[in-house]
This record gives structure tokens, C-alpha cells and sequence, in this order.
């Protein structure tokens, strides 16, 4: 399966970025690394272009809110029905829980939402969606 | 008009901001109070400063922030800028202001200076009239500075390379360095007034498994830049390792390095300080370890004698500290400070010659590259991997260095990639760590070094 | 019958204790797990071992209490008696017990071991299966000491000196030599059984001002009259001074001289541990605060490195901690530990020589003393004031001598009363302090460094 | 004015009473001072001997309250209805609050408690309660 993965808008923290491109090797996946400081469309574009099956992205600083706002309609605007929306890392600014940051991602369009969640929990996690979805 | 008068009037003209009265702005700077400036501190106070990080979106928040500090009698004032406004992106920094300010919900992580502008910031500088210190990350900061300036912010984080390589992917390196002369050129200038403006390099880098060498080569490269231009204080910094050892080494070699390499550019009548930053990398999840973790930074502070720390908060894996957290941090160095009397001096020699030796080595090596400026050899340098910043996401950054961490937590050479560090040096570091050929073993081991903080 | 078990058997009857049965004594010890042994875990850690204090009334209050502390993973559970069972007042321990078992209010401020008995208590101390040491402060504690090994508890904190001196006003120090003779014969005979009983010397004294060579001459002594006897594995200690570097040179200087006069009196196989306290005297009453002195405390430990840390809480300066409370020291204290790493050697030749000659001279004025026993010397010392504690309530104690702190927090001596120290040194001690002739001026002093790391 | 002071019940901590000694002497005070682990009987003892105006009491190790709660019977027994009695220090076993302890020291028969109070502050107290009393 392919996947394409980056830390989203203005974001350059880079040490989880590198993590995750070993695990998902790791775990037999496809890696399109677009690194630190990728912005929304760009992720849409690699995806398309790759045809990958799933989007995953990190985001630490407390952007993430910001930018991905904007993810439905691109979502809608580009029909990728069938791509698998993945998110983690720290998805607000300031301390946040859990039982607001689900909800809300969810809404934005995300299938799944790691907020503060361990990367091997959250891959093992998307590793059960997949194989529930097929 | 001087090219470099030409460079301002462009900059700052823009639609985000205000105009610019510089006549008044050197006004203001030939007046202002020396509370203001950290230099001034400095020369005046022979405790440890106390400065933490902070950064809201609005004014108002910004303002609370700097109440609660006060309180608790902090050394000086931190401004941190949002990530927007690092990038240049002052259009997103506004929408997220706006939203910040009608929502009461904060959509940035800093404070949009660019956006505020100075007329408005300078009022809430000088009601605390404590020094100001700039925090970014900023590459082409050059409006950023001046606006900083304008507003009584007196001391200037940053340089061409520290805020560059751990702060950005694409931002042109050479660009980077110009436009860094240009900030430098403006210190400078501001500095002839009143007390001199200080300038002070980012030594954490990417906080994660940087080589002491490079650090303090970095640190001098910016330092040389910042007093070619005329600077007249400045800071190095670094972070702590996690070994206390490799820190008092640092600390001790980087002030005798710094004096050593100022001479030798001639400069012999600027102030060179010492800037340690707490725990730098991933923190502990448990805000009980956290403060254990920050008080131990503190500790070190006073044991390698810095004259300013930065510090962190109970809640930095978590986000953006509030306030009251924040403050209390200030509250708890400045007790820690206060009590930790008797600190023995630590020497290592044997320590400290292998790391002159590795820095001479590498400063060689830049001051032998065949361009004809400094910072052009700096460039040059980084390009080919002469200095190499691990973890760095920029793209000109060599990544061929590997770190890993010995038995007492100092941070070891394991691949030198293009560093140029004699063979007696690299077989030091190697003999440190029992190398395992296996490549998943040192990824694991990498990885477990990242969260040596961690519970 | 031999006098020691003559004297044992009056002991071990009178109307607060349960009948004792020796011989199963015996075969428990025999058969304990060698976790419950202190001297087996320090033979095999090379960490410092962490241990709170702690003593609830109830036996189902210290249960829960120890259950805390097992999910903090602590490495030595502590067992701290009540005041009144320290001056063998059982009938007065026994009413508080009393009512703190109907009102749910602690009445007591430890476990009154006498009363709950060794059968009872031993079922707790197995349960946990770790080492537990018995915290008291008791002139005659051979009834306590004889129902803590018979429960299973296999460290004795104490000595004739440092549970006397600062522990009681009028109670005989030649009775308490005599006391603890017979302790220190009880434990060096139940030795041989399993592995060794550990017995700790308390080096904090009263935590107030005792200068470095008074703390570790008493140390030596108690030390001495333990291995006399056939004890095997010793800790000596001492707390805190205030100055980091006072308390490094304390640590390599204690640990020389033990081994030293260890071998003097011709005893080569027995074990010396090294026991740091965490802050003893006068705590903030602000528990931010004392969070980061405890914390400087552990890292002053590790500095150091001492075997095993007794540590403090948050809640000192008010009462008794919460169980909660007193778990979260141990497991901050625990994580400050793992982390901190690359702890570089502190030595201080000029500090350590002078106060290497100091100890020297006041134990070869010991020995010098014309009594024939070692026991008999000290008593002999103590009472003319070669031995002089600063702050002890006692009415033996000399109290000539007068320290206070030098302007890096170190405590000198600006009088030396009976201290039979050489001029040089004392020339030494006074040369750090600028000396007030003012009498006023002196107890002003006195009392800010009482208070030395108040807010 | 006579003051007996000293610690009271088994309680061995002399720092204070040795400060407390100091300022009492240097505020014009003609002091008897017990020192520590110095029993209740032997505060009233020492007060119908030599006269004393005033007893102040110091407990720190948390027993107070075991033995003061004698304080009435004895007070009763002796007629000392002239003697001010003072207390001070930390008067709980753990921590305590304020509006618990006081009501109930005075309730034990003491003129003025000071839980947890600056020497000099609760000095200056009772120099007032003394001023106002004459
Ligand atoms: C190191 C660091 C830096 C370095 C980064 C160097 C680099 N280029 O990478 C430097 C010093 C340069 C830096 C800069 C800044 N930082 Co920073 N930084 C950190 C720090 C201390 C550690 C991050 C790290 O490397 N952790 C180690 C990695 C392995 O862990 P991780 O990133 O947390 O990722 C784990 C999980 O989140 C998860 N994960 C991540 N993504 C995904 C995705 C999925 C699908 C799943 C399942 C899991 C997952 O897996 C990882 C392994 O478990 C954190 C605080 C912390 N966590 O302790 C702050 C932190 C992330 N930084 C922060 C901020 C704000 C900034 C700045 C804006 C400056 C500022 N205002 O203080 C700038 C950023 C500039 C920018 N443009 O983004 C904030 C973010 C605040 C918020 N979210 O509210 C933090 C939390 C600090 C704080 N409390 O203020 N930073
Ligand atoms: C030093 C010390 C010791 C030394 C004492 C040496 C000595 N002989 O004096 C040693 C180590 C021997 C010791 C032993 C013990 N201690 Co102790 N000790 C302390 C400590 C750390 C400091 C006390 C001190 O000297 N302070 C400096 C002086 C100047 O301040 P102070 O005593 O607080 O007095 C001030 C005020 O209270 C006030 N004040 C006092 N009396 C009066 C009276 C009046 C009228 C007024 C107005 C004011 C006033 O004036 C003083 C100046 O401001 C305190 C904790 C703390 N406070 O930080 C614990 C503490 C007092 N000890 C305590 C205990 C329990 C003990 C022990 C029973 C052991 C144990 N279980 O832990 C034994 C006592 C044995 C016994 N028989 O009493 C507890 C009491 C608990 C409680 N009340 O709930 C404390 C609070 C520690 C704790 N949190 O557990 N201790």
C-alpha cells in the first residue's frame, strides 16, 4: 500500500517526520516522504499523482487546526473517495483533550485522529482500520 | 541613498504594515531606558538571568503574559513569534490573529509582530521596562527586526544558520546570510546610540543529538558574521545535552573559543555571553518529571556559570504553557538560583582538548575554503558537509553525521560523514560507544536516545 | 545464662509486649528472602538507592503507605517511629494509638512499633518483600530493635551520639553507649545468619549548622563502635550543607576517612556505605519551591554518589506528607536519577586537606583520652567538649561552638570552644567569613542561615 | 514581665526555643526558659514558682494536642487565672488549617494561638494582647 506522509503548513519540526518514514517502511508500506512543511494541496497532489490509498499527517506545533479546515473541500474537489485520511501529533495549540480533538478532526474529514497518541499505537491502529476496510 | 537604505525603504513597505518613522525611532532608541537593554544587564548583575519562552496571538493576551511575569520578578521578557510570521507569511498570520481575537481562542503560537506593528507593541515594552528578548526562527527577519527595534526589543535571537537549518526545508541558505548582514548592519548602527543592542545565536539547533563540535562551531561562525558588522554584544548559546559533563565541557570550551576566535578577527571590545537553554529535546509526559527535568537544567546552569538561561515549562510536551504555568517556572528557577550556593568549578581536560581540537579542525576547514568573504565559506561549508546538522529538515543540510549516545549520556560521533575531524578525534568518539555493525540496532538505539528524557 | 541474654530477657518483658519467641526468631531470619536485606541490594546496585521516611499510627495506615510506595517502585521502604515510643513512653504511645484507631485522626507522628509487635508487623514487611529501615531516634532502643529484626527489618538506623544529641534533653549518653552496645551485638550476632544487618549512622544531627568535621568524627565513632562489636556493613551519612561543594568534599573525605580508620582498628571485610539526607533544617513554605530544593537535593546526590538518599517532601515545612505526596518524592526523585547522566568528579584538594587535618586531630584527641574503653573515650570527649554540637538540646553537649555560613553558603567555625583543632585550620575556617565583632550582628546571621533556603 | 517558655511533651526540636529565648530577652522579658521536652506539669510548676506572667508554649513535632487537651483540669486545679497562655508552632500531626486549630486550642483554655506563625508577628501579638489587657 502506498502512502504518502509530511508534516503539514508551516510546521519544520522533523524528528517524528523521520520516525514514521522508518516505521511504515518497516511495516511493509510504500513511503512518499514529502518531509516538514508540506502544505494541504500538496499532499492532495502527491496523492493523486501516486495514486496512493492513504494520507497521513503529522503535525506538532498547533497548526494543524488552521490549515486543515480546508480539507473538505478539497476532499470533495479532488474525489478521493477512497484515499484513507490519517492525522496525529499535537493537533492544538495549548493543552487539549481528547474528547474535543476527535470529534472535531473527524469533522474536517479525517478517518482517523491520534491526538498525543504513541506512533506504534496509532500505526497499529490504522493497520486494523485497513484490514477491517478490505 | 546607500544601497542599504534602498533595501529598507523596501522592506518595510508592505501591505501588513504601517509606515516607518525612522527619525523618530532613533529618538526613541538615544532615549530609552537602560532597563531596557540586556546588555546593560549583563555588565550589571552576577546571578544567572532568568528569561522563559512565550508568545500569545493578541495584545491583550501578550500583555496578561508580561503581568504574570513581573510577578514573578523574571530577569527578562520573552517575545515569541508565531510560525507564520517565521515563514513571511503575514497574510495567514492576520486571518489567524482575527480569528484569535474574535474567538478567544488562540490560532497562532506566537505573537504576530509583523502584524501589530511597533507603534503598538513599543507602548506595552516600555510600561514593564524590562529587557525584551526576540524570539523566531526567522530566516529573512529583516522586517521582523526592524519592527522589533522600533518597539524597544533590545536583544535579537537568531543568524543565518541557527534559524535557518532547524527552522525551514526550502529557504534559499545564501539568501539566509544577506539578509542576516542586513539585521546585523541594523543592530550595529542602533548600537552607536545607547547601550548596544545584543545579539544572540540559537545553539539548541534542532535539539536533538547535535554534536557539541558543531554547535560551537556554529556559534562561532554566527558570532564572527554578527562582529564583522560591528556588533557590539553578543550571545552564544547551547543546550543541554544530557550528560552534565559534555556541559560543562561545552561551556568551558565554547568561552575560550569565543574569545580565541574574536581576537583572532581582531575584535577585541565586544562582550561575549553565555546563554544555556533547558532540556531542549522531546519531554516527559508527566508534569512532575517535567519540573524535575527543568530544575535539573537549572542546576546545570548555575554549576557551568551562564550568564542568561531559557527556560521550559511543566507543560512543554503538551503545548503552548498558560501563563500562570509559565510564570511559575520563572518563580522556581529564580528560588533554585537563589539557594544553590558552593559550586565547585568542573574541569575535563581531557575532554575539553578533544573538543578544541575537533573545532579548530572544522573552523580550519571553513577559513580555508576559497571563497572570498566569510559568510560565503560559511555557505560553502555547509554545502558540502564540512558542517552537518543531524536531524536538520533543510534540503542543503549533508545528513551524513550520525550521533548516538555513550554509556553516560554524552552525545558520540559515530559517522563523520564530511566532517573534517582528524582520525586521533574520530577514534576518541568511536571508542566511547560499543558500535554494533547491525543497522536497525543503532536505529533503535537512536530512537531510544531521542526520548532519554522520557519516563 | 550469659548477661546478654539476662539482659535480653528484662528487655524484652514488660506490659506493652507480646512474649518472645527466639528461637523462631532465629529460624526466620535464617530463612528470610535476601530481598528484605539492605547490605544484599547494595552489593548488587550501582544506582543510589531511594528512601523516603514514613510512619503512619495504624498498621493498615503504613500498609496503604507502603502500597504507594511500591507503585512508585521505591528501593527501601521506611519504617519511622513515633515520639513517644523514641523515649520508651509506650503507655503514652499506646493511648494515641488508641485514639487514632477510633477517630480516624493520626494521633502519633510514626508507627509505634512496640505496641503493634513483631508478629503483626513482620506479616507487612514480608508482604512487601523489600528492604525496610527503621527510623527513630531512640537512646535505648533495644526492645525496638529486638521487635524490628524479629519483624524482618534489617537496617537500624542510629547510634548513642546521634540519637542522643539531638534527640533528647536528659537521658545518660553512658547509658546510651551501653543501649546501643547491646544493639549493635544483637545485630553483628543475627548477622551470621543470612545475609548482614545493615546499621546506618544518622549524620544530620540537628540539621542546624554542625560543621563538616563535627559530623564526620561522630560518624566515624559510631561507625568504630559498630564494627567493634562484629557489625559487617555500615552506612555513614550526613545532610545537605547548603553549599555543593562543602558537600562533595564532605562525601570524598567521609569516604577516605572510614576506610581509614577502619582499618586502624583492624577491620578489613566489613561494607561502608555512603548515605546522603536531602535537605535537613528549615524548609520554604512554599512546596513549588521545596519541590525544586529536593530536586537540587537528589542531583547533589548523584554528584556525589552516594549509595542510598533519604529524601524529603513537598509538604515538610507543614506536617507529616500525605502518602501521595510522600510516593511522588520517591518516584521525581527516581526519574531525576535516570536521567541525569555524565556526572563529572568534583575534587577540592585545599577544602579535603583541611578538613582531613581537622577530623584527624580531633579523633587522635579521642584516642587520646586516658579511659580504656573507645566507648568511654567518646563519652569522655563529648562531655569536655571535644565533641560539641551546635543546636543540640542536650544538657551534656559543650554548645562552644559557634559556625555560620561564608558568602558561598560553606559552615566554618568562628568559635571553636573545646574543639581540639590545629590553628592553621581554624586560621583557615575564619579566614572565609568576615568576622563582626558585634554580637547582634553574629545572631542576625545566625538566624538568616537558619533560614538559608526560605523564599 | 516573667515569661516561662520551653517545648512541650516529648518534643526534642530546639531551634526555635532558642530564638524564641533570644527575642524574648531582647523585647525586655525576664525569661525562664524550660528548653525542650518539657512536660505540662512542669510549665505550671515552673509559673506558680516563680511567678511568671505569662507561659509560652512551643510545639513542633505535632503532639501538642496530646498533651494540651490536660490544659483545663490543670489550669483549674493551680487557679492560675492571672496567666496569659501562649501557644505556637505547628500544632497538628500533617497539615492543618487555620479555622480548625485555633477554635480548638482555645478551646483547651489558650489566650492566644499562633499555628504556623512568624515569631515576630505572634511576639508582636502578644504584646498588643498584653497592651490592651493592662
Ligand atoms: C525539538 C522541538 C523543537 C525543535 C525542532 C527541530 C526540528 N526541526 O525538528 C525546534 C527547537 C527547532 C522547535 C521549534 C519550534 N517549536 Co518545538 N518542540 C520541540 C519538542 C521539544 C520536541 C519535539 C520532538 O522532536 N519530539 C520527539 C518526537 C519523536 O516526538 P513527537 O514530535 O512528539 O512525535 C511523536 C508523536 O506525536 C507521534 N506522532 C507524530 N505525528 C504522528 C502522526 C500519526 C498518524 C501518529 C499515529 C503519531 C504521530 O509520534 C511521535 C513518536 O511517538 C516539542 C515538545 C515536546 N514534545 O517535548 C516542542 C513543540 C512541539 N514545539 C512547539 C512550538 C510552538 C515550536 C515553535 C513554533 C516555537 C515556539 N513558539 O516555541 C517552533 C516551530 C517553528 C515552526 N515553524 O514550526 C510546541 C507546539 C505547541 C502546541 N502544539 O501547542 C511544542 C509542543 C512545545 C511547547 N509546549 O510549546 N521545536
Ligand atoms: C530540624 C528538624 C528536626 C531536627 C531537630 C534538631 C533539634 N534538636 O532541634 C531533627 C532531625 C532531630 C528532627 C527530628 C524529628 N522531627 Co523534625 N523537623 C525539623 C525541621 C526540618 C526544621 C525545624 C527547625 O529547626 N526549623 C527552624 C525554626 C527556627 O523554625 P520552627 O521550628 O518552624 O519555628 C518557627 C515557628 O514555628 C515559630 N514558633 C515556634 N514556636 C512558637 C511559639 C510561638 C508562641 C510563636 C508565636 C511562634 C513559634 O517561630 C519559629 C521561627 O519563625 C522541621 C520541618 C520544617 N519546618 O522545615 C521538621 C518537623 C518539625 N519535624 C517533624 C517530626 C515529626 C520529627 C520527628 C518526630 C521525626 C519524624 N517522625 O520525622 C523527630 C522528632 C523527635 C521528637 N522527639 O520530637 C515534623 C512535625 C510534623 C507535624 N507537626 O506534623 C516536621 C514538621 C517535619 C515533617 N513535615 O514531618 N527534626
Amino acid at each position: 500500500m502506498k502512502v504518502v506522509t509530511g508534516v503539514v503548513g508551516n510546521d519544520i519540526h522533523v524528528v517524528a517526520n523521520r520516525l514514521i518514514d522508518i516505521s511504515l517502511q518497516a511495516r511493509g508500506f510504500e513511503v512518499f516522504n514529502l518531509g516538514v512543511n508540506t502544505h494541504l494541496e500538496e499532499f492532495i497532489d502527491a496523492a493523486v499523482e501516486s495514486d496512493a490509498d492513504i494520507i497521513l499527517i503529522s503535525s506538532l506545533n498547533g497548526e494543524a487546526e488552521g490549515w486543515c479546515r480546508d480539507l473538505q473541500f478539497l476532499r470533495a474537489e479532488y474525489a478521493l473517495k477512497n484515499v484513507v485520511f490519517v492525522i496525529g501529533g499535537n493537533l492544538s495549540v495549548g493543552e487539549a483533550k481528547d474528547e474535543d480533538i476527535v470529534p472535531k478532526y473527524e469533522s474536517y474529514g479525517f478517518d482517523l485522529v491520534f491526538h498525543q497518541v504513541d506512533l506504534n499505537t496509532g500505526l497499529d491502529k490504522l493497520e486494523e482500520f485497513l484490514g477491517k476496510r478490505s | 541613498m546607500s544601497l542599504h537604505q534602498k533595501e529598507r525603504d523596501i522592506i518595510v513597505q508592505n501591505e501588513y504594515v504601517d509606515n516607518f518613522d525612522f527619525s523618530e525611532i532613533e529618538e526613541f532608541i538615544t532615549n530609552a531606558s537602560k532597563d531596557l537593554f540586556i546588555s546593560h544587564k549583563f555588565k550589571n548583575s552576577s546571578t544567572t538571568l532568568v528569561q522563559p519562552r512565550g508568545g500569545f496571538p493578541t495584545y491583550n493576551k501578550q500583555y496578561e503574559l508580561y503581568e504574570e511575569f513581573e510577578k514573578a520578578d523574571i530577569d527578562v521578557m520573552p517575545l515569541t513569534i508565531d510560525s507564520h510570521t517565521r515563514l513571511n507569511d503575514y497574510g495567514s498570520a492576520k486571518k489567524m490573529l482575527m480569528l484569535s481575537e474574535a474567538n478567544e481562542v488562540d490560532m497562532l503560537n506566537g505573537y504576530p509582530l509583523v502584524n501589530h506593528g511597533y507603534r503598538n507593541t513599543r507602548k506595552m515594552v516600555t510600561h514593564f521596562n524590562r529587557p525584551v528578548s526576540l524570539r523566531h526562527g526567522t530566516p529573512d527577519a529583516r522586517l521582523l527586526i526592524e519592527t522589533a527595534l522600533a518597539s524597544g526589543i533590545f536583544e535579537i535571537e537568531g543568524g543565518p544558520i541557527t534559524y535557518l537549518l532547524p527552522y525551514s526545508k526550502n529557504f534559499p541558505l545564501d539568501k539566509a546570510f544577506l539578509y542576516w548582514k542586513y539585521v546585523e548592519r541594523v543592530c550595529a548602527n542602533y548600537s552607536g546610540l545607547n547601550e548596544p543592542i545584543n545579539r544572540e545565536s540559537f545553539g539548541p539547533l534542532t535539539a536533538t543529538l547535535v554534536p557539541p563540535c558543531i554547535t560551537i562551531v556554529i556559534q562561532l561562525l554566527e558570532m564572527l558574521l554578527s562582529l564583522e558588522e560591528g556588533v557590539k554584544s553578543f550571545s552564544v548559546s547551547f543546550a543541554q545535552t544530557g550528560s552534565v559533563n559534555q556541559d560543562a565541557v561545552m561551556a568551558n570550551v565554547i568561552r575560550k573559543m569565543a574569545d580565541f576566535y574574536a581576537k583572532k578577527i581582531g575584535v577585541e571590545d565586544a562582550t561575549i555571553n553565555l546563554v544555556y537553554h533547558q532540556w531542549m529535546g522531546a519531554f516527559p509526559r508527566n508534569k512532575e518529571f517535567s519540573d524535575s527535568l527543568i530544575n535539573t537544567s537549572s542546576f546545570i546552569a548555575s554549576l557551568v556559570r551562564a550568564d542568561k538561561i531559557i527556560i521550559k515549562t511543566r507543560d512543554e510536551a503538551f503545548g503552548i504553557p498558560t501563563m500562570q504555568c509559565n510564570a511559575q517556572s520563572v518563580a522556581n528557577t529564580k528560588y533554585t538560583f537563589k539557594v544553590l550556593k558552593g559550586l565547585p568549578p568542573i574541569v575535563d581536560e581531557e575532554e575539553e582538548a578533544i573538543l578544541e581540537e575537533e573545532i579548530h579542525s572544522i573552523m580550519e576547514a571553513v577559513f580555508n575554503d576559497s571563497a572570498d568573504t566569510l559568510w560565503r565559506k560559511t555557505f560553502n561549508s555547509i554545502k558540502n558537509g564540512i558542517i552537518d546538522v543531524p536531524f536538520s529538515p533543510h534540503i542543503i543540510n549533508h545528513n551524513a553525521v550520525v550521533t548516538i549516545r555513550d554509556e553516560h549520556s554524552n552525545i558520540r560521533i559515530i559517522e563523520k560523514g564530511n566532517l573534517p575531524i582528524s582520525e586521533k578525534c574520530f577514534a576518541y568518539e568511536k571508542s566511547k560507544v560499543k558500535l554494533s555493525e547491525d543497522k536497525t540496532t543503532v536505529i533503535n538505539k537512536i530512537i531510544e536516545d531521542i526520548g532519554v528524557m522520557h519516563e
